[in-house]
């Protein structure tokens, strides 16, 4: 056994407050360690050459690197030592940065603790195995969940590029939050204008499978080879034979429906088709508030649908599809009013939300794009937007910036002044946050061109006098209390992540922070990656984030799979679960816990069982090594022995 | 050597204290009613009355020892060259056993043949057993299972003892049977024994005749070679067997032993510890091979090596002693007497057993 | 660097690599400041911690030791922290009946975005091991 | 019952299986030992009385591609059901002939009650009295004081799982809440009286593993860790530290497991209480996922399952 170590000082991140050399003198005694050194950055360029001339120098055949985490560099290193002729199994990281010098202070403590750490690195190594990859096919084909607009992006860029798509999108249309949107900052161009097109494109596209009004039920395999159950949620329409006409949504008697589309600004029909763009544009009944279902008796739509497209006994169905990556794109969702009561959220009409704010101003929105006050439909002369509704707000949990609100708020306040000329806007905000190119500019616009009023502070309480409702707040730079009477109050209310996102997080494997976002693999070197291979993310699911960022990441995700998808075969990972078949008893209880069914049962020739692993379905957890009572099944690079290891070298020497 | 000597039992703490100044005493010991040879302390529940749960073995040959230890080091300019320094560890002490039942002393004398008296010598055995000085204890009842007497012993045999010591009314005769022994009584607490002789005799014959014979033919039990291949014979014997290895390991005259390696980082060491022949992993080749892959085979060793192989090699003197405890402390009460009964040839003559279970 | 021997405790942490470990990373990353004594062995996941790697630390000197895996329901395996909490928990329980303190041991879920979540957990569980003091189960050197 | 019926039944069977499993006379008076029958006329060596104590089902894994029959009491058909819910038998191979049981003997605790005298002869009477002679007396018992302790708080003394039933079943008429107490009283002392207490029991081990191989739910046994270097858990020194190792790899992986027929503690000979552990695992399993061993077939182990809601299981604060 000859044992290289490389320990990094990684400049002064970790030569700063550890004794680096005294790391390398103390681990230089250990036997089996034939070399070790300090260099300046071991993950640079000359700093791997290092290790690799050091190899052929000293002919080492393990290596030990000291420095960052190996969530950081694992994999550098791992090329390092395989280029110089290593088996990259052969290679160990020791974590003296984020676990040791960035976190201690005592100098004298963290060399200690270095020496530990990579001392048991050292025992570590020196039970490892080479490890082989075996290849296996790639399905080529790529699912997208979510068709807003960061997911239809990457699903044209995927179709674009020769894949075959399939694109699951929740609600009834394609479009997501934008095709919601009246117009986009800083440019203030029609939002569905440059949506729409977009969205036949992917209508049209003959590598685009969509299923629409679709969630997923279950996810099942790997990288390369996942099958899909997808639930196509009954939608009472044929759609085969809905023919988007809107005669059935004319005639239906049931008028109080909830308008999800519209965020409840004005009611709907039972059976509707959410807006005019909708793609696809079909019809689709409300079960809640269709007098067929609620009463018993109506039928109105089925006697005037031209198709006989109807069908009041659909049911939910089940199709599987099978793919090899998985793109995620589920978007956002918004705080209700009702979490604000002390801006009367949810209590006073005349209190509403952004997104409802932006279905008032747009043209084919409730209102036909008259700015009209839900209590009373007057025109408001007097409006108070107030950002940060609830974003940025510790004592309800979410610490977080929205990161857009301030910007649509400025779009909002001018747009508001287009519309009614003699009209006053408020802006009461926190800071106003305005990174974007030619975004702070815009905002300035908004004050200087458009006369809104920018109030720095926060609003106390908002409730109302006769007709108008009171806002009350302070001026923070002026030091005093304001209080402003406003026709309408328009509240940039926080992003939150959807409801259901860490239930689809848990059906991918892929993890969630407290907010519900998606965690991605590194936050600035693999921002649409996650730790799961072969799921990527896009847009608002990641965290909240404006149209371009949210554009920008569904292409990022697209070029990922692309990569991923340009070989045809996938090189598996060898750090699986393997039985040892001479000490396997065949009591199956790995095959009863593994989470993943990658453990069979074989029979032997001479008759006995024991369990057999599917190399390509084990992700390598280990709960069938801590469950085998007599070690037969290790996962490799963590057997018992190698954690063993690490255990004794700190414990007994 | 008849220079008997008296020890009054008021007197044997203080003798035993006595002797703890000069050696390592090992008495039998009684905790929550399993006795065991253990160092003396002036409040050792000293038990007699019944023979130890382990015999002890354990003193000479004990339950694991470390035969060398290697320390690794380097020299600062070379890291790639490792000095291995070996260093055996054989520092023996003075020891007594105290009150080693005859069969338990008797033990030894299979391992001297092994460990001592052999071409090659055991250091570590022999170092052990020539600073020891074994005190038996003639048996004051029987045990059940026991069956010394039908393997050509009894329960006060002398030999593998130093002194023989028989409780009398009011103490206990002490009887030297080797120089070493001669020794250990030159003490201010032993008086003179001879008026004891005659009742200690007495005694001594009394519990040899309650000794069960198991084999229905007197003499040294032959094994019929036929019935000894014979596979079926052991299935049936033995399918209640467990394969584990209390037998063994309870046993006097079992020897068999395992060497390990034990790594740490700045040292290792070399370790010797008991293995027994019931478990799979005795005979487990590398390759993943076992020629005695089950428990049938296993315990066709036992019996062999204990009634045939031994003998065969040493002049026919059977390796077992009758101490009883393997049929006594086996989980399912498999009795090897019994075994070894059928597996006896009914046809040829039964030779005479001497005294040290050997053939006349 | 003798003078530290008193001062540091043993302690073994038992870290899935995808949550905890991170969560360490997060919190070296954001510089939140830790005691001294935890040495981290990076493990898939909690799943993959045998209770008996508990056990073999606390019998072979180590005087506390710590299990951190994602919270329930964010495994990265899906299942291994429900098995790990079931396994864990046993020995939890069982260890004041052997005469262990059972605050030498702890398992917890930290995510990867925890990092200060983390840095309370070592300092937490280290002053608790200093509290208790050296453990030596076995009178063995 | 007599034994003529259990004979009868045992005749019966042997017809469908290649072995019946049963007790017959050891090598004295106070000891049974297992009995193989696999032809008729071994069947009158079987004996039926409080010496039974062996729990014959622990041969059934390794049994497992024959057709067996087995003798069973109320305890040991726990065995029996808890092979069936981890799948380590064939049910349909197993001809289960259960005996209902008030009670059966404890050899180290009769030893102990005539003072480890030699013991020429035992007989047991239908009221609980059991006559021991012994060369210096004749003493009278009762089986309850020379029973094993889980006699004494016997749930089960009618089998749960039978093919055939020999007696009328027996209901118990020990209070449920009797089973753990023992338990539950170690668990009153000090940390400190705990500990010692598992030093002196544990240092007594000499790794014979007897315990072990007369678990019936350690299955592993030709592959147990405790002997093997791939893993290296335990190494072969017999030092306090590797003995407390192995009392705690067999208790872990017992977890949720154990039937408490006690065989690890009867087949001990350094009178080690191997058991204690366990129950006290088994005693938390009841109250965690209200789960007892080999009683219901159809329930899962409890630490090869789990729920994403853990009721019982509350997150500890540090300390």
């Amino acid at each position: 056994m000859r044992v290289g170590v490389f320990i990094c000082h990684c400049g002064n991140n970790i030569a700063g407050t550890v004794d680096v050399k005294a790391v390398a003198e103390a681990i230089r005694k250990i036997p089996g360690v034939a070399y070790a050194t300090t260099y300046m950055y071991t993950c640079s360029e000359p700093g791997q050459d290092e290790i690799k001339q050091a190899i052929k120098d000293h002919n080492l055949n393990r290596i030990v690197v000291a420095a960052c985490s190996p969530r950081m560099h694992e994999l550098t290193f791992r090329k390092t030592v395989e280029k110089a002729g290593l088996n990259r199994y052969y290679f160990e990281m020791a974590n003296i940065r984020e676990h040791i010098s960035w976190i201690g202070e005592d100098k004298e403590a963290n060399t200690k603790k270095a020496i530990d750490v990579v001392k048991m690195a050292v025992a570590k190594v020196m039970q490892d195995r080479p490890l082989y990859s075996s290849s296996f096919r790639i399905n080529k084909r790529v699912l997208v969940i979510g068709g807003g607009v960061a997911g239809m992006q990457a699903a044209l860029d995927c179709a674009d590029g020769g894949l075959e798509v399939v694109l699951v999108e929740k609600s009834p249309s394609i479009g997501g939050m934008m095709s919601r949107l009246d117009k986009t900052f800083p440019t203030i161009d029609c939002s569905i204008c440059i949506l729409g097109p977009k969205m036949v494109d992917v209508a049209q596209h003959d590598k685009i499978k969509l299923y629409a009004y679709s969630e997923i039920d279950e996810i099942k395999g790997y990288v390369g080879n996942y099958q899909i159950k997808i639930r196509k949620k009954a939608t009472y329409v044929d759609w085969t034979k809905c023919t988007g006409c809107g005669a059935c949504m004319e005639k239906c008697p049931s008028r109080n429906a909830y308008d999800y589309f519209n965020f409840g600004v004005a009611p709907t029909k039972a059976i509707n088709i959410p807006f005019p763009q909708a793609i696809p544009k079909k019809a689709k009944i409300d079960p809640n508030y269709c007098r067929h279902f609620t009463k018993g008796k109506c039928g109105v739509c089925a006697k005037i649908c031209p198709t006989k497209a109807i069908n009041y006994e659909m049911q939910d169905e089940i199709v599987t599809e099978e793919v090899g990556a998985i793109i995620v794109a589920t978007g956002y969702s918004l705080l209700d009013l009702e979490k604000l009561p002390e801006y009367g959220g949810g209590r006073y009409p005349d209190v509403i939300s952004g997104i409802q704010y932006e279905r008032l101003l747009n043209a084919s929105g409730p209102t036909a794009g008259h700015i009209l006050r839900p209590s009373d439909h007057i025109e408001p002369k007097t409006i108070v937007f107030v950002s940060c509704a609830g974003s940025r707000d510790k004592s309800i949990g979410i610490p977080y910036c929205s990161n857009f609100c301030c910007m649509y708020i400025a779009k909002q306040a001018i747009l508001t002044k287009d519309h009614i000329p003699d009209s006053q806007s408020y802006v009461f905000y926190m800071d106003i946050r305005s990174p974007g190119k030619g975004y702070d500019e815009f905002t300035r616009r908004a004050q200087e061109d458009y006369g809104v009023k920018y109030i720095r502070g926060r609003v106390s309480r908002i409730y109302p006098k006769g007709k108008k409702m009171v806002v009350k707040g302070v001026d923070t730079l002026l030091g005093s209390q304001v209080e402003i009477e406003a026709d309408l109050v328009v509240l940039g209310t926080a992003v939150l992540s959807n409801p259901d996102a860490a239930h689809l997080a848990e059906k991918l494997h892929i993890s969630y922070d407290t907010f519900g976002f998606y965690v991605e693999s590194h936050p600035k070197l693999r921002p649409v990656e996650t730790n799961t291979s072969g799921v990527f993310l896009a847009g608002a699911c990641q965290g909240p984030k404006d149209i371009p960022a949210s554009v920008g990441q569904g292409s990022a995700a697209a070029s990922k799979v692309l990569a991923l998808f340009s070989k045809d075969m996938l090189e598996s990972d060898p750090a699986v679960a393997k039985v040892d078949i001479n000490k396997c008893i065949g009591c199956l209880k790995c095959v009863r816990t593994c989470p993943f069914q990658a453990i069979k049962d074989k029979e032997l020739r001479d008759g006995r069982i024991v369990a057999d692993v599917i190399e390509t379905v084990c992700a390598g957890c280990g709960v069938c090594t801590s469950t085998c009572p007599c070690g037969a099944i290790q996962l490799q690079h963590f057997t018992d022995n190698q954690l063993l290891a690490e255990v004794n070298a700190l414990c007994l020497a | 050597m008849t220079e008997l000597g008296f020890l009054k039992k008021e007197n044997l703490v203080e003798f035993l204290k006595e002797l703890a100044t000069k050696s390592v005493v090992y008495v039998p010991v009684a905790d929550d009613d399993v006795v065991a040879f253990k160092l003396f302390q002036e409040n050792s529940t000293i038990c007699l009355d019944r023979p130890a749960n382990i015999p002890p073995k354990t003193v000479i040959f004990p339950q694991y020892e470390t035969l060398l230890t290697f320390t690794f080091s380097k020299k600062e300019e070379q890291p790639d060259k490792i000095d291995v320094k070996i260093q055996e560890k054989m520092d023996f002490k003075d020891t007594v056993i105290f009150a080693a039942r005859p069969c338990d002393a008797k033990g030894f004398t299979v391992y001297d043949r092994v460990y001592k008296d052999s071409d090659i010598p055991d250091p570590y055995y022999v170092g052990r057993r020539e600073k020891t000085v074994i005190i038996g204890f003639s048996c004051p009842n029987v045990s059940p299972g026991c069956f010394c007497t039908a393997v050509g012993s009894t329960p006060s045999d002398k030999e593998g003892s130093d002194i023989l010591m028989t409780e009398v009314s009011g103490g206990f005769v002490l009887e030297p049977v080797t120089e070493k022994g001669k020794a250990v009584i030159q003490s201010k607490f032993i008086e003179d024994g001879s008026k004891y002789l005659e009742e200690a005799q007495k005694k001594q014959e009394d519990v040899k005749n309650k000794v069960k014979n198991p084999f229905k033919k007197a003499g040294k039990p032959q094994i019929s070679q036929e019935k000894f291949n014979d596979d079926s014979f052991w299935e049936l014997a033995l399918s209640k067997c467990l394969s584990c290895g209390a037998c063994t390991f309870l046993c006097p005259t079992c020897y068999c032993f395992n060497i390990t390696d034990e790594n740490k980082i700045w040292e290792a060491e070399r370790l010797r510890s008991w293995d027994a022949c019931m478990f799979p992993h005795f005979t487990l080749e590398a390759s993943g091979h076992n020629p005695r892959p089950t428990k049938f085979h296993r315990f066709k060793n036992r019996v062999g090596h204990k009634f045939l192989y031994y003998p065969e090699k040493y002049n026919g003197v059977l390796a077992c002693c009758g101490c009883g405890r393997c049929i006594r402390y086996c989980p399912v009460s498999v009795d090897i007497s019994k075994v070894v009964d059928e597996l006896s040839d009914t046809n040829s003559e039964n030779k005479t057993l001497t005294s040290n279970g050997g053939e006349a | 660097m003798s003078g530290l021997e008193n001062k540091e405790m043993k302690i073994v942490g038992f870290l899935c690599n995808w949550c905890s470990y991170g969560g360490a990373d997060t919190a070296g990353v954001s510089r939140f400041k830790q005691p001294t004594d935890l040495r981290i062995i990076r493990v898939p996941c909690s799943g993959r911690v045998n209770p008996l790697f508990v056990v073999k630390a606390l019998l072979n000197g180590a005087d506390g030791v710590l299990v951190s895996g994602c919270h329930p329901r964010d495994c990265h395996y899906s299942d291994g922290n429900f098995y790990a909490r079931r396994r864990l928990e046993m020995l939890k329980r069982l260890l004041p009946f052997l005469g262990i303190d059972h605050r030498r041991f702890h398992y917890t879920w930290v995510s990867a975005s925890e990092g200060a979540r983390w840095q309370q957990v070592v300092k937490d569980f280290t002053e608790v091991i200093h509290k208790l003091g050296p453990l030596n189960l076995t009178r063995e050197a | 019952m007599s034994v003529d019926k259990l004979k009868d039944a045992v005749k019966q069977i042997l017809n469908e299986v290649d072995i019946v499993i049963g007790y017959t006379e050891g090598f004295d008076k106070v000891h049974a030992t297992p009995l193989f029958i696999n032809t008729q006329d071994k069947v009158d060596q079987l004996i039926w009385d409080q010496r039974c104590v062996h729990n014959l089902a622990s041969y059934l894994p390794s049994l497992k591609r024959k057709k067996v029959g087995v003798i069973v009491k109320g305890c040991d058909s726990r065995t029996i059901v808890q092979y069936i819910q981890e799948g380590l038998i064939n049910r349909e191979n197993v001809k289960i002939i259960g005996l209902p049981c008030s009670g059966v003997i404890s050899l180290k605790k009769l030893l102990k009650a005539v003072d480890f005298a030699n013991i020429d002869d035992i007989t047991f009477e239908d009221n609980g009295n059991v006559n021991v002679k012994t060369e210096k007396e004749t003493k009278t018992l009762s089986l309850m004081d020379i029973a094993p302790d889980k006699c004494k708080t016997c749930q089960y003394p009618t089998p749960l799982i039978y093919d055939i039933l020999i007696g009328d079943p027996i209901k118990s008429d020990k209070p449920k809440e009797s089973v753990y107490e023992d338990i539950i009283e170690f668990d009153k002392k000090s940390l400190e009286e705990k500990l010692a207490y598992w030093q002196k029991v544990f240092d007594r081990c000499i790794r014979c593993y007897a315990c072990r191989n007369a678990c019936p739910m350690c299955v592993c046994q030709d592959s147990c860790i405790a002997e093997s270097r791939e893993p290296h858990w335990i190494s072969q020194r017999a030092t306090l530290t590797e003995k407390f190792m192995f009392h705690l790899i067999h208790t872990v992986h017992l977890a949720g497991r154990c039937v408490e027929c006690g065989e690890c503690e009867r087949a001990c000979p350094m009178g080690i209480p191997v058991n204690t552990l366990k129950r006290k695992i088994n005693l938390e399993m009841k109250e965690l996922f209200d789960y007892v061993p080999g009683v219901n077939p159809d329930d899962k182990p409890p630490m090869y399952t789990f729920n994403v809601d853990e009721l019982k299981i509350k997150e500890h604060k540090i300390g």
